[in-house]
């Protein structure tokens, strides 16, 4: 008996250690595959934002896609900073995951994709706006407008 | 008790990224006979010197050394031989 | 020319059309099919929300599900009254999807998937916190919690 | 110019759900003989006379007639022969 309860309580700790994944993809981005990563028995809510590439007009130019490149090892310090600063300001946060493409991406695909799992949902959606707003404003990625012209420009995000 | 500084002179790789990839026509190099501990303007400077055109990015640039970002000013950094020195233009992500 | 110009003209209309969806569904909720729906190439961010029953103790007792069930035809008038408030608070929201489990829902299984579209990520993110928090307060659905003792009751949402 | 209060008596489906089905028995059922208009208070009194066990219910319950919440109360209700009211108990959708 005594196993048992031993072996139960170590799977209750292996499925409550909380998870932060960040992913850079050259692939189409699933969003169920980013809900799964963080979703928790422990937790009522699971909050997601999805970020896409909008069809627009650029000074008379057409958007076509979006260009992304990144610090790769320099991401994953960066982002595990984004997290513990999550949780400093809502302890509840369960799970964390991000999926960010690199490369090509086509108009009106999803460049970036996240979940936060907590057990009632305010701190989780206070906390997936603050993690879209400090990955825009902390962690090294770099993205190119192109347009139909075949021109580029390198963007840069106000906040 | 004074210490004395010591400037020793090394290797470092510079990786660029988004912009400064394109003004500077690389992705990486090696930059040579590098002192440290060294003024992140002065790194700068070094970098200046190397491709003029990164002068497009003054006032919107920072450096990432040992995975961290360092304002352009006088704060020293200090470099091991072989250390990896990021150029960083404004951060696009999202 | 002319009529591919018009043809043009209303695809681009027919796509931009507001779309508000609620379903009551008792089988598995599809994350990516509720994310689909609100989907379009004018929209820069998607925000969903994912509400799941957490694994809990009530008085001892373990929280096995939950069974769900709704005055169905009123769910959708007073879904629609919900888009209209939304729509007047955040005009810029694109599209609005809801599915919603009726029935029997396991601990652990999502009970509600919702996603709301818009061109940036602010209106968005108020609108969905607003759109879980006002379904709860005025949508004719109800759940019961069943136990593992065979017991249930009746739930009521605080807010 | 005054107006008659003509009361018709006339029979409605009531709907319950959730813990009013438990109390009742009944997820369904025809009230024959309700006079309209009528407030909300007397036609939960009604509903009350047929199931004594809805008064747990009291003061936490609304209705809904023509898809529109009704408080306990004063309030008059116009029906329609055959029109549905529905007993609604707090939610918790979500």
């Amino acid at each position: 008996m005594w196993s048992v309860t031993v072996f139960g309580v170590f799977i209750a700790q292996m499925s409550e250690d909380p998870r932060e994944v960040i992913r850079l993809s050259r692939d189409w981005l699933s969003v169920q595959e980013v809900v799964d990563s963080v979703s928790s028995s422990s937790c009522g809510a699971i909050s997601v934002f999805i970020g896409t590439t909008r069809e627009d007009q650029v000074d008379g130019r057409k958007v076509v896609g979006l260009e992304y490149e990144a610090y790769e090892s320099m991401v994953q310090s960066e982002f595990s900073k984004l997290c513990d600063d999550i949780r400093a300001r809502w302890p509840s946060v369960t799970h964390v995951c991000v999926h960010h493409r690199l490369g090509w991406v086509k108009v009106g695909e999803a460049s970036v994709v996240m979940a936060i799992s907590s057990p009632h949902r305010h701190d989780g959606q206070l906390a997936i706006q603050h993690c879209i707003s400090q990955l825009k404003a902390t962690v090294p990625i770099w993205k190119k407008e192109v347009y139909d012209t075949q021109e580029a420009s390198w963007k840069v995000n106000s906040e | 008790m004074r210490e004395q500084l010591l400037t020793l002179l090394l290797q470092v790789i510079v990786l660029y990224f988004a912009k400064s990839a394109e003004l500077s026509g690389l992705k990486e190099e090696e930059l040579v006979a590098v002192p440290t501990p060294i003024s992140s303007e002065d790194l700068w400077g070094l970098l200046l010197q190397k491709h003029p055109r990164l002068v497009a990015l003054q006032g919107q640039v920072v450096l990432a050394v040992h995975q961290q970002y360092v304002a352009i000013g006088d704060q020293l950094v200090t470099l091991a031989d072989g250390d990896e020195v990021a150029v960083v233009p404004p951060l696009s992500g999202g």
